[in-house]
């Protein structure tokens, strides 16, 4: 038997490291050829600890990978195609499906999904409208809404966009605000220029309007604490909260039926959530691809997505699976994240040099919200992004 | 000399000198000197932490990146007739200075430049433009937090250190006390800090504000470009200051007790004391402490990662934060290592300045 | 006005006492010196006058001020300390101008005061050396100087002139003399040299392992030490203290025999209850032997110690006792020769059975 | 001690200590926070952190927090690790730089002012920018262990150990806390017949207790809390140190209480650690008068 | 065998020389002393003995080998540090066994010697004790301890005995001489007490500023001092030194005469080199002065100081000079009495022109 190595970022938590354990242990006993042995990382270091180990010429045969960084990877060289079986992802969600430059590398079992955590009380007690996934809220709708709430004088925010959460959140949860305006982090079909999407009429209009946020004191800034983060919504100082599905178990039992999640807004261009969260995927340096690619092609059954769901609240790959789940299956609390994955997810930009525009992007936000001139911010990060393109050749493939 | 030729020194050592400093000195070398060349050897190239592209050598490119600047002078607009206008509430109107930065072909060299700061000279604004806008906000808060940490932070510590140094029964649970915030890791300080600095219902504006009589008016400590670096000023002192504390009562304990029974005798108060017997005697920790201090202030770093991320609006941005982030975030090696050398030759400027300047004469 | 007195003062370390009930008082103007053995308790009586060691019991006041607890600083003292204690980063000026400095006597008086000191002192050359590029008896003259510039009520020496040749401590001595005269102030000073003790002194305390022995003028203490601890401490080469028995005694006279000296009759005064048999202690200083072919006391040299001007002569006695001899001039003796010594009874000091002095007749 | 109990002494006494216990509530309350926070459930908890509860153990307290910590992550062998290292090179490096220092302070060689000065610059290379560089210098180095010699030193407990034997922070400390010494201590031992060596761990060892329990004490701290290099270097579980531990905290939803629970526990061994070296320092503290 | 020999020694401490060509040698076994002024050097010499000082010039030999760049620890020596340099964290036991563990002395053997050391110093009470605990004279014991039970070839004294009392400097000093003779070691002492450099030493070396002013046995000092220096630094109180003219000449007779000392003639060896009408030195000891009315010298009363044992006495003369002198007993004299002195003139020492001695009859 031939041991497979197995990175994955959960460290800490329970109940993913007794699923995993589970599938290495079904698929370690199914076959004859392949032990896989995991390593787990805290989910913070992880990135860290690969691009160390890829350094050092130290990866595993098979790791777990950011889907929105794994093109970044696989241009580097850390990573190989798949190998999976005809038909493999066949009903996968496209967000759970790594494709870059044409090839498949990696795979997620899990996608997660976004929404406007909202008080169907609170909604109703100021006349708004209650959006649906057909007819989301506009930005006229959305805007007022806010002012409405803010006015009332009943919270201190009437929106809480997660501000304190300074990682990948802002381009997952906030990019897709500024697609939905019609800009971009980067000109998709090259790849090679954000000059007219990050700076461009739309993104600008995008930038005014998140900097009228702030200085409407409709939303709390970068400085908030975590605390709040977590608890105002809940605690009812936050009318509304713009916030993952991995919070959503979690806010149900505290606020009951009375919580709704509801769809993006539609900025203009049609309402857009971001997708794509942890996926498998083969390193380069792996001795044992078919082996590493065969364990892969076994996780990706809908029972293990399901019980992936079911252990950690996120929106499982396929409908088969969501079906099998508490709460993605009809009627259950969080069916409508399976909806909005399958009807708003948008990929964050597929290419390598996404790293780095994911950091310009947040970098521009906050500055924007903390008052920056909007066009000069937008220009900085247009300029970054691009000087960075030029200094890796276009992210161009490597031959 | 003498008719045996040159003599050797009995104070001349070198085979137990060097045996006795050769193990430090050689992992000295290995872990920090080595690793610094190669970053240094980097600074000259365009290294990425993740890439299939060769590196090449590429020259100062990466320093003419960092701190290129320009300037720019700007003439008020003017109508067709010549007439400068002025908006409603009388000030001149300037063009942007995105009109000559950006695909400008007049001005070239100040492409993709930002404005750093200006002045108006007359009627026209004089700006000055850097190529790395966020780079010299990072050297000058750097500069700033430095310029006040280190003298802040010594005399605090040292006056701790003289309160904890006295004969008081209990005086050691003070000095535990004293000492706790630097046992506590900065990273988890920081994170407790953000706690107290909310500029909602933070601590520090919940007491400022019963302390005042409800006077006071919440202020968002971290939110605020104008108050963000002096928070982590603030906190960085309280922080480390348990630290040279230490330092400071170390050196305290060589002065011989004759001395200041000599200088009592002689009439000297508390702070004759101080001054005459205990500041004199502390010289070496003086330098000691300054050096140190100076070094880890100008290596601020985990304070900004956690609490403001460079923000708001850069104006917690720090050299070394910039190095990592450059370095690991946006995987420019290349980049990360210019900003340290160009730290280590600032410092080492600084320290050498002040090497000369506390020379014993 | 600053006389001194102390009141059954007494000192202990942990559990050992050192110093066990002194009373003493010392008049304004008085000149004091504490002699004694090594360890006997001097520095640490003057320490304690000083401020710088507390009482454990007793009183001590300053004019008529109880000064248990006053701060040092506060008693108007100077002192000398045994081990110098100068300030090491100071020059020998600033050394001697700390005190003034402190009081903030303006600069010309004060530079007027430190160089007039160093003259004194003979160590104007030296003003301007660090305290680490002195003699050891520069030193101790750098912490005279200290002391003398200031004019304070009480002075305290503690061995000041250890370090100092001969020369050098006899102009010294003369100093300290004239300054005594000059100044009016009190002075305690304790030294080793029985020359200093006995021409400095008003009065001298003798202290042993931390009792007062006897306190008196010099003349009293070498003329009638009040016991057998005084009789051999003071004078040098010490008094001869021979054991032997009271053959008879009469009102005013005692007989003495012993295995050393032939039966002798001493006219001591009324009272003082010796009875025959008792085993006392007769005494006789070596300056008072002289050669006498008749003299009661027959002993081989065994030691010579040419002075120059006088000669140390060590006697085996056939009893096994010692005798030491002062005689005058370059005495020519070998070793072996067998020498004769007398005395004049007057001269003889008779110790009772306690070790407490005879009165003499 | 002396019956000094007049009335201005007892005033003094009394303001002395109102100082101190002021200056001790700036100080104390991290501590306060960590600990009452780790007693409470996070809902409590994040709730509390605008008031004074805060620092008050009010409400719902229990242990549950510590319990959720060892359910969590394996918090006994990452403490374990985390001493181990720390206390390992501790020792090692007060040696090597102690050594260093005494050489440099009191030894003349030619040479010695420069790479005094090297050192000391090296003071300014803050870790973080050499990281990576370094990564490559141990990926590259042999390490005779038990298995003969291996190549590369990755996963390892000495990889987080060796690089750090030597900083310039100690070596400069000692150095300057020796020039403070008397020399003719070092010229009496010299005349006993002490070599060099003997000097140093026969003379100045001893009387330099303050210092080493100084940069012990600062070497212990910097080690212990050392998170980027095990990071980098640590693919297991098994040698993993406290800080990178830390992360396991911090999901999706971070476990608050988990993690003041667990900041608690990891807290203790440097505490203690700092007790003890006091103890060394006021016994030193007794025997002063060195100079004198 | 370790004799010594200093070839024309220097030193120079930067620009100051403070030896300025030292030529001495010593016998194995011999005891040397040197005496001097303060700072003139003594110090100085003994550490560059002992290997502590570099040697700016000159040779330095110890038995036949050139040790001017010997290691200390190598050269055999042992010293006792005028300033002690105890170990401050060792007990007294183990401070004086220092030298004897670094020997790899078994124990039982070590602990003899200590505890014999300990006997001969009156201290084995102390030997728990830590430096700090020791009153002065009691860390000068320890200091010396610690050189006495290493049984080097050399040993170093400076000012071992200065802060001890007069009986137990007596009976150190008596150790010091027992241990001289047993071990047979080479000795090298400096002191300012006249008495131990007297009857301790085979040799004295006087010092002046650097400079050896002459090298003799004690009573060859005494009596036949050098020059001037010699004269007034050898004997206490010192030799009375007056300036006179020669008012002529014979072959072996100088007749003198000044304002001071009516016409007077000394006899002296011949080829003199005096002429008449020189201005030279006449001396005169105290001791050599005797009451005596048709002596030549006559005062008033300035100063009188009694020792017991003997009376000094200072004299203005009419000439304005003034004059010691020490008169056996305690003399009853009054300040203002006109005391008329006597000598016999083969005791007058006359010093020429340079200063240097004229050979006496
Ligand atoms: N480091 C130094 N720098 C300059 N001068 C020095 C230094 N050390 C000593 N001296 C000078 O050298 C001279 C000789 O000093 P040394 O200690 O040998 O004197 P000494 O004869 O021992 O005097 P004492 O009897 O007072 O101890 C003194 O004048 C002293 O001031
Ligand atoms: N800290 C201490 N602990 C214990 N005993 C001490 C301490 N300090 C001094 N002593 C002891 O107290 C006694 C008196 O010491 P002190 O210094 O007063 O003696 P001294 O008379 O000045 O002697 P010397 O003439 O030798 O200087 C000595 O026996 C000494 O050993
Ligand atoms: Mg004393
Ligand atoms: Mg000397």
């Amino acid at each position: 038997q031939t041991e497979l190595s197995l990175w994955y970022h959960g460290a800490g938590n329970e109940v993913e490291r007794e699923i995993l354990l589970g599938i290495i242990e079904d698929f370690n006993t199914s076959q004859p050829d392949w032990t896989v042995v995991l390593e787990e990382f805290p989910q913070a270091a992880y990135n860290d600890s690969v691009v160390a180990a890829a350094v050092s010429g130290n990866l595993p045969d098979i790791i777990d990978v950011d889907g929105p960084v794994m093109p970044n990877w696989a241009w580097a060289g850390y990573m190989q195609p798949l190998q999976l079986s005809e038909g493999a992802l066949d009903g996968f969600l496209p967000g759970a499906i790594g494709e870059y430059n044409g090839e498949v590398y990696s795979v997620g079992l899990w996608d997660a999904a976004v929404a406007m955590y909202a008080r169907r009380s609170v909604l109703e007690e100021y006349g708004i409208r209650i959006p649906t996934l057909e007819e989301p809220w506009t930005l006229e709708e959305f805007d007022a809404a806010l002012v409405t709430l803010d006015a009332s004088g009943e919270f201190e925010y009437a929106l809480d966009l997660g501000m304190a959460d300074q990682g990948e959140w802002y381009p997952y949860a906030f990019g897709p605000f500024l697609w939905s305006f019609g800009g971009d982090m980067v000109d998709r079909t090259t790849y090679e220029t954000a000059e007219g999407v990050l700076n461009g009429d739309e993104a600008v209009a995008f930038g005014d309007w998140w900097q009228s946020l702030f200085d409407r004191d409709l939303v709390p800034g970068t400085s908030q604490d975590m605390a709040d983060r977590e608890t105002g919504f809940i605690e009812g100082d936050y009318a509304l909260q713009w916030n993952g599905n991995w919070f959503g178990v979690q806010t149900l039992d505290a606020v009951g039926d009375d919580l709704l999640f509801l769809p993006a807004p539609d900025f203009g261009n049609g309402p857009k959530i971001g997708g794509a969260s942890w996926q498998f995927g083969v390193s380069a340096t792996s001795a044992n691809p078919e082996g590493a690619s065969a364990f892969i092609e076994f996780a990706i059954q809908d029972e293990y997505l399901a019980a992936f769901s079911d252990g950690i609240g996120l929106v499982p790959a396929t409908a088969e699976a969501a079906a099998m789940t508490e709460n993605y299956s009809e009627g259950g609390p969080l069916e409508v994240f399976f909806a909005l994955s399958e009807a708003q997810a948008m990929l964050r930009p597929v290419t390598p040099g996404y790293v780095f525009q994911a950091l310009e992007f947040r970098k521009a936000l906050s500055d924007i919200s903390n008052g920056a001139d909007v066009i000069t911010a937008l220009d900085a990060a247009t300029d970054a992004i691009n000087a960075d393109i030029e200094r890796n050749n276009g992210y161009a493939v490597a031959q | 000399m003498s008719t045996s030729g040159p003599q050797k020194s009995l104070q001349r050592h070198p085979l137990a000198g060097w045996l006795m400093i050769a193990p430090a000195a050689v992992l000295i070398a290995t872990f920090l000197i080595a690793p610094f060349i190669l970053a240094f050897g980097y600074s000259f190239t365009n290294q990425r932490l993740i890439s299939p592209n060769p590196t090449e050598f590429v020259g100062l490119r990466n320093f003419e990146q960092l701190i290129g600047v320009g300037t720019l002078v700007l003439s008020p607009e003017t109508d067709d007739a010549g007439v400068v206008v002025r908006d409603d509430d009388g000030a001149l109107q300037y063009p942007t200075v995105r009109s000559f930065t950006r695909a400008n072909d007049d001005f070239p060299h100040l492409q993709g430049m930002q404005e750093w700061f200006g002045w108006n000279w007359g009627d026209d604004r004089v700006v000055v433009l850097a190529r790395d806008l966020v780079f010299m906000k990072a050297l000058t808060n750097t500069l700033i937090f430095v310029a006040v940490v280190a003298p802040v932070q010594s005399a605090l510590a040292l006056l701790l250190a003289l309160m904890i140094n006295q004969k008081l029964r209990g005086i050691n649970i003070f000095r535990t006390i004293y000492f706790m915030p630097v046992v506590v890791s900065i990273v988890v300080v920081s994170l407790l800090w953000r706690f107290i600095y909310d500029g909602r219902n933070g601590l520090l504006n919940n007491l400022l504000e019963f302390l005042s009589f409800g006077l006071f008016q919440p202020i968002d400590w971290l939110g605020n470009p104008g108050t963000a670096l002096w928070a982590i000023i603030a906190m960085s002192i309280w922080q480390a200051v348990g630290f040279h504390m230490v330092i400071w009562l170390s050196g305290l304990q060589t002065i011989p007790v004759s001395l200041y029974e000599a200088a009592e005798i002689e009439g000297a108060n508390a702070w004759q004391k101080f001054r005459f017997v205990t500041w004199p005697g502390l010289r070496n920790t003086a330098v000691l402490i300054i050096v140190v201090i100076t070094m880890q202030a100008f290596a601020l770093f985990a304070q900004v990662d956690v609490m403001t991320n460079g923000g708001p609006v850069d104006s917690t941005q720090v050299l070394v934060f910039q190095a990592v982030q450059r370095g690991y975030e946006q995987q420019n090696i290349a980049g990360g290592s210019a900003i340290s050398v160009i730290l280590f030759v600032i410092v080492l400027t600084i320290s050498l300045t002040q090497r000369y300047l506390t020379r014993e004469r | 006005m600053a006389g001194l007195e102390l009141k059954d003062i007494r000192k202990s370390y942990g559990n050992v006492e050192v110093i066990k009930g002194v009373d003493l008082s010392v008049e304004h103007g008085e000149f004091v010196v504490f002699v004694g053995p090594s360890g006997c308790g001097k520095s640490t009586l003057l320490r304690m006058i000083a401020g710088l060691e507390d009482i454990t019991d007793g009183d001590l006041y300053i004019g008529d001020k109880r000064v248990n607890t006053t701060q040092p600083r506060d008693r108007g003292v100077a002192m000398v300390f045994q081990s110098y204690a100068l300030y090491p980063h100071m020059s020998v000026y600033d050394n001697v101008g700390f005190g003034l400095r402190l009081k903030k006597m303006p600069k010309p008086e004060r530079d007027k005061k430190i160089r007039e000191a160093a003259r004194i002192l003979q160590m104007e050359e030296l003003l301007e050396r660090r305290p680490s590029q002195l003699s050891g008896g520069q030193r101790q003259r750098v912490a005279i100087g200290r002391a003398i510039v200031r004019n304070p009520d009480v002075f305290l020496f503690d061995e000041p002139l250890s370090n100092l040749d001969a020369a050098l401590r006899g102009s010294m001595r003369m100093e300290i003399s004239k300054l005594h005269n000059q100044l009016g102030a009190t002075m305690i000073y304790v030294t080793h040299d029985q020359v200093e003790a006995m021409t400095l002194a008003d009065k001298i305390v003798v202290l042993n392992a931390g009792i007062v022995q006897q306190i008196g003028s010099p003349l009293d203490l070498y003329n009638s030490p009040a016991n057998l601890f005084v009789a051999g401490f003071i004078g040098s080469p010490k008094m001869n203290l021979i054991a032997v028995t009271a053959s008879d005694a009469t009102a005013d006279t005692v007989t003495i025999s012993g295995p050393a000296l032939p039966s002798t009759t001493i006219p001591v005064a009324t009272g003082h209850g010796i009875k025959p048999g008792d085993t006392i202690t007769f005494g006789i200083r070596p300056h008072q032997l002289v050669r006498d072919e008749a003299g009661p006391l027959k002993g081989k040299v065994l030691l010579v110690e040419q002075l120059g001007n006088e000669t140390i002569v060590n006697l085996d006695l056939p009893s096994g006792d010692q005798l030491v001899a002062t005689l005058p001039g370059s005495a020519i003796l070998h070793l072996g020769d067998t020498v004769t010594l007398g005395f004049d009874a007057k001269n003889a000091k008779l110790f009772d059975t306690n070790g407490d002095a005879v009165k003499p007749a | 001690m002396a019956a000094v109990t007049e009335p201005n002494h007892v005033a003094r006494t009394t303001w002395r200590y109102a100082l101190l216990i002021a200056v001790a509530m700036i100080f104390v309350f991290p501590i306060l926070f960590m600990v009452v926070s780790s007693l409470k459930p996070d809902a409590q908890l994040l709730r509390d952190t605008s008031s004074i509860a805060a620092f008050l153990p009010v409400g719902d307290i229990s242990l549950d927090n510590y319990f959720g910590a060892f359910r969590r992550a394996p918090v006994g062998l990452f403490i374990f690790n985390s001493i181990f290292i720390t206390l390992v090179t501790v020792l090692i490096s007060l040696f090597l730089c102690s050594l260093a220092a005494f050489a440099f302070a009191y030894l003349e060689f030619r040479g010695k002012a420069v790479i005094l000065s090297i050192i000391i610059a090296t003071l300014i290379i803050p870790f973080e920018t050499i990281a990576i560089p370094m990564l490559m210098v141990v990926n590259s180095l042999p390490f005779i262990g038990a298995n003969g010699v291996q190549w590369g030193w990755l996963n390892t407990y000495h990889v987080q150990m060796v690089p750090f034997l030597a900083d310039a922070l100690t070596i400069f400390l000692f150095v300057q806390y020796f020039k403070d010494l008397p020399k003719e201590l070092i010229e009496a031992a010299r005349l006993d017949g002490a070599s060099w060596f003997q000097v140093y761990r026969l003379v100045i060892v001893p009387i330099a207790g303050p210092v080493f329990a100084t940069a012990a004490i600062l070497k212990f701290l910097v080690m212990y809390n050392q998170y980027l290099w095990p990071l980098m270097v640590t693919q297991s579980e098994q040698v993993r140190p406290v800080m990178v531990g830390l992360q396991y905290f911090f999901q999706l939803n971070t476990a608050w209480g988990e993690v003041m629970a667990y900041l608690s526990m990891i807290t203790i061994p440097v505490l203690a650690f700092y007790l003890v070296l006091q103890r060394a320092f006021i016994a030193s503290i007794a025997s002063t008068g060195i100079k004198g």
